[in-house]
């Protein structure tokens, strides 16, 4: 296993820490409790937007604590959703009378454990709690034969997008059905080159040949769906862009925010390469890109790979998107 | 048997499963995301810490507390997942005896915990499909006149079967049913941890 | 090779025209000549700051276009630098009359390439352009025994810096020598847990067992000085942080601009870790950290690793740090 | 011999460097970037495209487009080393005869502006390796009597020699000599592309 790293074990908290170190302007860490905080949190008058997530999907979800953004972030373990704990602690230290929303990715582990979290909170402290569960991942069927459609790169556009309807002061209930509308106008699809490798589990999750790629793939190193030989990337582009178009379905004359996103360890260049190849795709779809984003934002570990995600904006959407957010993973207007 | 059976037994099953965690490990990679040894490992670590900090004086106080470090320390889906088991397990034994009838109702209370939380059913390739056969054996065997002890022996062999029964599934609940037909020929994590657990219990709680 | 590419002999154009597309509100892209462009260049009465060198370093240097930054980069092939045609158009294109700076790595090829091109657009159009040669990488010893030492880290830094000074209309010359004094105050050491592949080459330029590491690596996917058995993120951070810091020297009471760079392939989550390390071995040296900065910005294509670059920086370089910049590399109020 | 011998030597060159692309790289590969190859390909492929679209009247000129299109299509450390090679070669070669003599005279014109570009010394392990010790077997063989297809033989069989000898050498310039020690037991990867290309002149001008 060649990672930057000491003990297995304490690869969450140092980084952790390393975060603290990196931004004492923006963040404070509570790192005992794996808890990023916003620094100026609890904000007065302001709903509370709390994620969290297993570790090793980097800057999600700590990189994007920050104004207009996510008041808390809790960090579980690598790959391992958070405990109920966490968020309560989160909970309460950034309510501010407002109410607070959990942004919960749909994997069974994570939302099981801020179900836990919201009725302790609710029962305890009388905080008012709503929750948004993301599940944007064509890869996965949607029905009773699985757990649902994962929480992919859609979290992000809805964390930037619901951050800023929070932070210009709409109410709990709006903001949670802002959430619930970006993630239903939402859909990605993902790849990989290679796996990744767990630092406890020390080797990788999966053995690719050199002339294989997963397809279908989600953000903890699982398998993904189908097993393919390499392909170039105009192909790998379509494998990606045609079942996330097809599903919502998104039609000619949709305004869209693209988004390719790398996991972890594909170079930028190949990341532009791709958005290339997706720009021209959703180009001869007749499909209208508003906004774009390029870059490691939801990562998986060292996985080499990428995803696609579109989602369908309206002005509004579009004004929430550019308004001005600050944080260690995003940051512009600020 | 008192608490300290039952101390025995949280003790034992953290060794077990420490021991393991390498292959929990390895069968979660195949079809899930390479966490259950270490969530398992750090769990049962965790209890005995506490076991080695505080004395408890029923099985009930012990187990719902061990719940509630499963809970506190693991996250993912095993998690909450064995953290409910242990603290329905717990509340269903405050004021019982620890007859064999007791400790059947309590593991029933705790896997209906299971249940609640996971909605998975049988044959969904999760640790429920250890689970229901090792309740129901425990069940056969305790009203055929069983011990604890025997009617636990009789519960973790049913739960192997029901653990090795998950290896031609295909996955319907948790991270593994994101492979659709590629999870089948793969045992699930969570019934291994779940059987090694009944295993221990036997081996203990006698 | 396991790449999201298409042709090897297209990667660079490619990705040219996928920044393009995904970023046309700051950058205008000429792909035939592969020069990216701040979209709104020449400023009139702004000295122009041009940048460039081998592709396969991203974002540097194209994404470091924009708004209090550079006004064009030329890309040449992955990890060849450009040619002087490209830096006398480019040259010529940004001149506003106030005259350009080119920022050059010290690289043979790069140099020698720069060099001809500031003879040529000299001779041609009278536009007036000095050169600055970073050269910060102390795993070279700078002596008539090699080709001098690298441009690495640093060049990142004295863009943002430099970019700032030719923002607010200093004139050429004091950009220039600003730019002198970053570089002498900058220094840099690099190591690498695996190999790159340059596309068009096909295979990893090094072989290095599960084992082993190389430190004191360029950015080119050269092998490093030393190759050692892999080490804890702890004395990993040491290898690069004490040469650094006993080369300038960097000494008690210093103020820097800490600086973790990865090298393409290492997630963001061992890149703080690393930061951590680093924060504490400037702690306990008793240096200021007064600015960081943690993440991809000067890449090997998908090599994992990192470096360690420090900036021994006053008020005025702290000040030209915190000025708005908006690339799409790096941006911070605006 | 006239301008046409100097396109086949192009020509033929380019052939060459494009058989032997993958070998550059991977001496390159061992001490540097890993894209001589590559650089070199792309440069003669440009140059063979150049010959395919224009005629050219003299020597000179062929040559000198040859050296513009070496430091427009190359970049990196050879381009302007062989770009200015090219582009004095041909200078040099203006309103001469195609006499041997003439061949020589622009040939140390063309490796002068590798040494002033590059500022190499010789045992520096760089092209000049390959470049010194052939012209010297050229004027040799010129002062021997020699025609000037012979005398580009010796120089490539020099050239081939210097090459070798880079082996055993550590770097002083170019990207190899940040290995220090490293460097020594690898071959030169423009020593290499020198000999192929004096290698290549032995054969078509003549
Ligand atoms: N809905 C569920 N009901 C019951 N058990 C489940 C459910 N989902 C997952 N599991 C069990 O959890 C195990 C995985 O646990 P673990 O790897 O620790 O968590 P995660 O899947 O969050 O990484 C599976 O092998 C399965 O037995
Ligand atoms: N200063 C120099 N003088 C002469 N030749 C040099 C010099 N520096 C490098 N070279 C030659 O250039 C070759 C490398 O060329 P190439 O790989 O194309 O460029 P780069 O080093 O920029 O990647 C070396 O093998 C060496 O022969
Ligand atoms: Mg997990
Ligand atoms: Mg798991
Ligand atoms: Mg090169
Ligand atoms: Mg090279």
């Amino acid at each position: 296993m060649k990672k930057l790293i000491n003990d297995p074990g304490d690869v969450v908290s140092e980084a952790l820490r390393g975060m603290a170190a990196a931004h004492p302007d923006r963040l404070r860490v509570d790192v005992e409790n794996r808890i990023v905080y916003r620094k100026d949190a609890p904000r007065p008058g302001k709903v509370g937007l709390i994620s969290g997530g297993g570790s090793g999907h980097e800057p999600m979800h700590g990189g994007f604590v920050g104004l207009g953004m996510l008041d808390a972030a809790c960090a579980g373990e690598v790959f391992t959703s958070p405990v109920p704990d966490q968020m309560m602690a989160a909970t309460k230290a950034v309510d501010a009378g407002a109410g607070v929303l959990h942004i919960v990715k749909n994997y069974t582990g994570d939302v099981m454990n801020f179900e836990m979290a919201a009725e302790l909170a609710a029962a305890d402290a009388g905080t008012e709690v709503l929750s948004v569960v993301t599940n944007d991942d064509v890869a996965v069927q949607d029905s009773l034969y699985t757990a649902g459609r994962r929480g992919v790169g859609v979290t992000v556009l809805l964390e930037k997008i619901v951050g800023a309807a929070a932070e210009e002061g709409q109410p709990l209930a709006q903001v949670a059905d802002l959430a619930r509308r970006v993630n239903d106008n939402g859909r990605s699809m993902g790849m990989a080159l290679t796996s990744c490798t767990v630092p406890a589990a020390g080797k990788p999750t999966f053995d690719l040949a050199d002339n294989e790629m997963e397809v279908g793939i989600g953000i903890h190193g699982e398998p993904g769906r189908q097993r393919l030989p390499l392909a170039p990337a105009r192909e790998i582009a379509a494998m990606l862009v045609d079942p996330v178009v097809s599903d919502l379905p998104y039609q000619q004359g949709d305004s869209v925010i693209a988004f390719v996103n790398g996991m972890g360890g594909t170079p930028l260049i190949e990341l532009y390469l791709m958005y290339n190849e997706v720009a021209q795709l959703l180009d001869r779809a007749g499909i209208t890109v508003a906004r774009s984003l390029v870059g490691n934002y939801i990562t998986s570990l060292e996985m080499a790979g990428c995803s696609v995600t579109l989602l369908k904006v309206d002005d509004d959407l579009v004004r929430l998107w550019d308004a001005p957010v600050n944080t260690p993973g995003l940051r512009w207007g600020a | 048997m008192g608490v300290d059976s039952f101390v025995d037994w949280l003790r034992d099953a953290a060794g077990v499963l420490h021991e393991n965690a390498a292959y929990l490990t390895e069968l979660d990679s195949a079809i899930g995301d390479a966490d259950h040894g270490a969530n398992m490992d750090r769990g049962f670590q965790a209890i005995v810490a506490v076991l080695d900090e505080s004395s408890f004086d029923s099985a009930d106080e012990l187990l719902k507390k061990a719940g509630m470090t499963l809970v506190s320390k693991v996250g993912g889906a095993s998690g909450p997942l064995y953290g409910t088991f242990f603290l329905r397990f717990g509340t269903a034994l405050a004021g019982a005896d620890l007859s064999a009838e007791a400790i059947g109702r309590a593991l029933h209370a705790g896997v209906e915990g299971v249940l609640a939380r996971g909605k998975a059913e049988l044959g969904d390739k999760t640790m429920y499909d250890a689970w229901a056969p090792a309740l129901e054996a425990y069940d056969a065997a305790v009203a055929g006149g069983s011990e604890v002890g025997p009617a636990l022996t009789a519960a973790a062999e049913a739960a192997a079967k029901g653990r090795d029964a998950t290896v031609p599934l295909v996955a319907r609940k948790g991270r593994a049913s994101y492979l659709g037909e590629r999870s089948a020929g793969h045992q699930d994590p969570g019934a291994t941890s779940t059987t090694l657990i009944l295993e221990s219990a036997a081996r203990t709680l006698t």
